[in-house]
């Protein structure tokens, strides 16, 4: 597990030490902070590149920052999946920093420094080898993330704020409770010693609900969601982006985590989550194809999607549900760059037509072309249809639940690829409709800078499918030997 | 004796958990904030009996008094009529007995699940204490709670101070700019107070920050002492922030997090492992962090107590 | 048991005592200068008792000058803070008898 | 739990936690929630110390501590950001009254 090189083994560190340095930097000087944010971000998506390179040639890498090697210090942890999901972060982050920054200096000020703490926390979640560390860092993406949904400024963001902080910091109490539990229990949280310490009681069980409870919370697993829409659909569009893209994919990675490699949960529970995400799917593409806002039907839609990830968790037999994580990884990964595409898409259509009444949609005058299509590319993944990433994620995890034989969840699956269908065509026959204009007369304004970044990101996640190669290579462990750390 | 010590902390347990009952109940919310604040101070006496004084010192401070501030500003913010509840600030109606129900079943599998788990265990983890006490050596401090802190577990300190900052910023962008609402004229006897509190309390905080690398204390309850003087001198008008104030203020914030995530910049450079110290230097560099982290603490705990007033008002005018 | 361990105990309970009395008259006199009457007299004695009794136990000079100095902080604060409670009853009946 | 006053604080805690989840859920109003959420950490916090605690002659393990020192200020900087938003709340809802 040593790296080959030594030096390469302190990067885990520095991807978290950079982002909140230079979150420091861009908070004391606000007028730095477009340059400093996209810096940092560029850097850190070199680095995060590098370290899954690494890992790909020369397996995981576990360091102990410190110095002091765990139970009592702190391991940090890259393994594919983590490295495969901070090159995600930093991706979709450079792209939206990017089409921030185009946007002009009005929201600029503490925009900035939220992202670059958003991007060490998630790096730091992603990085986690130890329960409690996990916990802070759980902590920091939620304050970020609180502060982004509030950026507006509007009355409403400020109240889905205000839920959602209430929401999440509920949530991670739960799971810290499970984080007690679990010293009680063991006298130690990290995740090589929990994974083999023997003695499973009522107080191990006890934690992996609150903890479970808690991630759902912050993840918004239907029923626990009742935060997510206002927050996501009354945020900035590129906080938005931000939010749904990335943000809710740190605590469902959490949820994996423990799930894979430190729990041994009973098959039951492992079915129930996928009843639980199955209903998510169900009321999740409902109340999307019910919204009355453009914005909403995105927000609705996530909640079907992080359904669909939740799959995976009822997959059983190890090379079946190896397969099956796979597909859910790789499904995390298209939704992140599919819907960061999707919200600056819709913010480039609100901007233009003023409004994202889903009704007087078809009246508006002014048509978008570049963000309509960018938005239908992104929907194309969403969907699943061939050639996306939506598509591979949805395929593996077909064939996992085939493999194991659970029939059930194929259908689901095949359900949930229907409706998406259903409510992303309720808002792309919305674009192509111009009978309500009233005298005909239809301004087609031309492609703008402002439209390279979401067109660009919808492209990635159609190419995610194309190329799909490469990331499931890092994937290829998972889940059977290589995720405990 | 034994049994005694056992009534007395059922006595302390009850207590804890009637003015905890009473804190969230229904009502007056002056009251409730009191309370609150009451039941930091008895939490800290249980925490002192269970051999924790660095967490009951912690608890007094910042739990009780640092949050007791911040609830005692918020609860002056909202309007005086209807129990401080305003349709802004009202969550929704009371309870409907169904919603009652519900969350009582939920409380109840809540503590049921817990108190199964916690009959449970037998006491045989061993827990890191034993781990602790056969590195403390090396570590640099001999207080065990500052060596896990500031070494053993420095880079979940590091964090703690990344989320600290997340909230100052996040407080400071929410540009609220309230109408200033006139503050009661302090008097005599409160600045007399204030002046001759404040080099005491000065002195204190550094006390506490040099005791905490071999005894109860250390950077963040030294910091919350120093962010009190703070608020006492705003409260009092001793220092009001001027509009070039803000740029000396971020810079104050991000501080402490700059000095220890430098310290792990230049750790993981020098040593080959963010915060690994040398071995031999270990006392000076946890001193040298804990300062400038107490500094910034403080700041930012004022800063988070001061929020969005720190901007100079753009609307001027007096409140009805 | 010595005779400083006899004395520190019975300063303890006498200090007791008052911060019983106080509270309880907290508790029941009628108005804000009452309780205010009752708290801060009873408070800052059996404050000075209890520490008194406290740095009889310990029994070292260092620990006396430290509870020395918590007492004397805690009176200062807690007659800043009666005289500010008393100044917030005064405006308040103030505004109550003339509307 | 090691000990007879260790198993009575953790019980505590346990009391603690489902009470503030209670009024978690039924609360009117925002701050009395914070105040929930506050009592809650409390419950977590009793849970860790009392795991911590070794009895009365023997040092207690400081790394549950340190966990808890850790929660405390986590908890008072996501309060401070709570009753910003809560103050925030107001002031927006007392203008849009204005302007009516």
């Amino acid at each position: 597990m040593i790296p080959a090189d030594p030096a390469l083994a302190q990067w885990p560190a520095a991807l978290v030490l950079g982002p909140v340095l230079a979150a420091v930097a861009a908070f004391i000087w606000p007028r730095a902070g477009a340059v400093v944010g996209l810096g940092a971000s560029a850097a850190t998506l070199a680095g995060a590149l590098a370290l899954a390179l690494q890992i790909h040639d020369s397996g995981p890498i576990r360091t102990v920052p410190g110095g002091w090697d765990a139970p009592l210090g702190i391991a940090m942890y890259a393994d594919g999946l983590a490295a495969l999901l901070l090159v995600m972060t930093a991706g979709v982050g450079t792209a939206v920093a990017l089409a921030t920054a185009g946007a002009g200096p009005r929201q600029g000020t503490f925009f900035w420094p939220l992202w670059l703490l958003l991007l060490g926390g998630l790096n730091g979640l992603y990085l986690a080898a130890d329960a409690f560390n996990l916990y802070i860092t759980l902590e920091i993406v939620g304050l970020a993330a609180v502060g982004l949904t509030a950026l507006s400024g509007t009355p409403e963001s400020v109240r889905a704020a205000l839920t959602y902080l209430l929401a999440g910091l509920m949530g991670s109490l739960l799971f810290l409770l499970g984080v007690a539990l679990l010293y009680s229990a063991h006298g130690r949280v990290d995740f090589a010693g929990l994974a083999t310490a023997t003695a499973a009681g009522p107080a191990v069980s006890a934690a992996l609900v609150a903890m479970l409870v808690g991630l759902a919370l912050k993840t918004a697993i239907v029923p626990l969601h009742v935060w997510l829409p206002a927050a996501h659909a009354n945020a900035t569009p590129p906080a938005s982006a931000l939010l749904s893209a990335l943000v809710i994919k740190g605590s469902l990675y959490a949820a994996m985590r423990l799930w894979l490699a430190v729990f041994d949960p009973a098959a039951a529970l492992g079915t129930l989550m996928g009843l639980l995400g199955a209903g998510a799917i169900v009321w999740g593409s409902v109340q999307a194809l019910r919204a009355p806002r453009l914005k909403l039907v995105v927000a609705y839609s996530t909640l079907a999607q992080v359904g669909l990830i939740l799959l995976a968790f009822a997959v059983a037999g190890d090379d079946a549900a190896a397969v099956a994580w796979r597909g859910a990884v790789y499904l995390m990964l298209a939704h992140a760059v599919a819907k960061a595409a999707m919200f600056l898409a819709v913010g480039r259509i609100v901007a233009a037509v003023g409004h994202d009444d889903l009704d007087r949609l078809a009246e508006a005058r002014v048509r978008p072309g570049p963000a309509q299509f960018a938005f239908a590319l992104a929907a194309v993944s969403l969907i699943g249809l061939p050639p996306s990433g939506g598509f591979v994620g949805k395929w593996l995890l077909l064939e996992g639940s085939i493999a194991a034989g659970t029939w059930p969840w194929a259908a689901v699956i095949a359900a949930a690829t229907l409706l998406s269908a259903a409510y992303m065509t309720r808002v792309l026959a919305q674009f192509f409709r111009t009978d309500g204009v009233p005298g005909g007369e239809i301004v087609r304004p031309g492609w703008t800078r402002a439209d390279a970044v979401p067109l660009a990101l919808a492209l990635a996640a159609l190419g995610l499918g194309i190329a799909a190669a490469g990331p499931l290579a890092l994937l290829a462990p998972v889940p059977a030997s290589g995720v405990t750390p | 004796m034994n049994a005694a010590w056992l009534a007395f902390d059922a006595l302390l347990l009850a207590g804890i958990l009637g003015v905890a009952w009473a804190a969230m109940a229904p009502g007056d919310a002056f009251r409730a904030i009191v309370m609150f604040m009451v039941m930091g101070l008895l939490v800290a006496l249980a925490w002192v009996r269970l051999r924790a004084p660095d967490v009951a010192l912690a608890e007094a401070a910042v739990g009780s008094g640092v949050t007791g501030a911040l609830f005692l500003r918020t609860w002056h913010a909202l309007p005086r009529e209807a129990g401080r509840a305003s349709e802004a600030t009202a969550a929704r109606p009371a309870a409907p007995r169904r919603l009652r129900l519900a969350a009582f079943g939920l409380a109840a599998t809540l503590t049921g699940l817990l108190v199964a788990a916690l009959a449970s265990l037998d006491g045989t983890a061993p827990g890191l204490g034993d781990a602790v006490a056969a590195r403390l050596a090396q570590s640099g401090v001999s207080n065990p709670v500052t060596a896990v802190l500031l070494n053993f577990r420095a880079y979940d300190t590091l964090l703690e101070v990344v989320v600290l900052l997340a909230a100052v910023v996040v407080v400071w962008s929410l540009d609220a700019r309230p109408a200033p609402r006139p503050v009661p004229a302090r008097g005599p006897i409160f600045l007399g107070f204030a002046r001759l509190a404040l080099p005491v309390t000065v002195l204190a905080a550094g006390y506490l920050l040099w005791l905490g690398a071999f005894a109860p204390g250390g950077a963040f309850q030294a910091g919350a002492l120093l962010a009190a003087v703070g608020i006492v001198l705003l409260l009092g008008g001793l220092y009001r922030p001027g509009s070039g104030d803000r740029r000396r203020a971020r810079l104050a914030f991000g501080l402490g997090l700059a000095g220890f995530a430098g310290a792990g910049a230049l750790t993981l450079g020098l040593e080959g492992a963010m915060l690994r110290y040398p071995p031999a230097a270990a006392k000076t560099w946890i001193l040298a962090i804990e300062a400038v982290l107490t500094l910034s603490i403080a700041a930012t705990l004022a800063g988070l107590f001061l929020g969005e007033r720190s901007a100079p008002a753009r609307t001027g005018g007096e409140r009805p | 048991m010595t005779f400083f361990d006899i004395l520190g105990g019975a300063l303890l309970v006498l200090g007791l005592g008052f911060f019983v009395a106080g509270t309880v008259g907290m508790l029941r006199f009628p108005d804000a200068f009452c309780r205010l009457h009752a708290l801060t007299k009873a408070d800052n004695l059996g404050l000075a008792l209890t520490a008194l009794g406290t740095a009889v136990l310990a029994g070292t000079w260092s620990a006396a000058v430290k509870l020395a100095l918590i007492w004397g902080l805690v009176a200062l604060a807690s007659a800043t803070s009666g005289h500010l409670i008393a100044g917030h009853a005064l405006r308040a009946t103030d505004r109550r008898d003339r509307p | 739990m090691t000990t007879a006053t260790a198993l009575l604080y953790g019980l505590g805690g346990a009391l603690l936690a489902g009470m503030a989840l209670y009024r978690l859920v039924t609360a009117a109003d925002w701050l009395r929630r914070i105040v929930a959420v506050n009592v809650l950490a409390v419950g977590v916090a009793s849970i860790l110390i009392a795991t911590a605690y070794r009895g009365p002659a023997a040092p207690a393990d400081p790394v549950p501590h340190a966990f808890v020192l850790t929660g405390i200020v986590v908890l008072v900087s996501t309060s401070a950001v709570a009753l910003a938003l809560i103050r925030l709340l107001h002031a927006r809802d007392e203008n849009h009254h204005d302007s009516r």
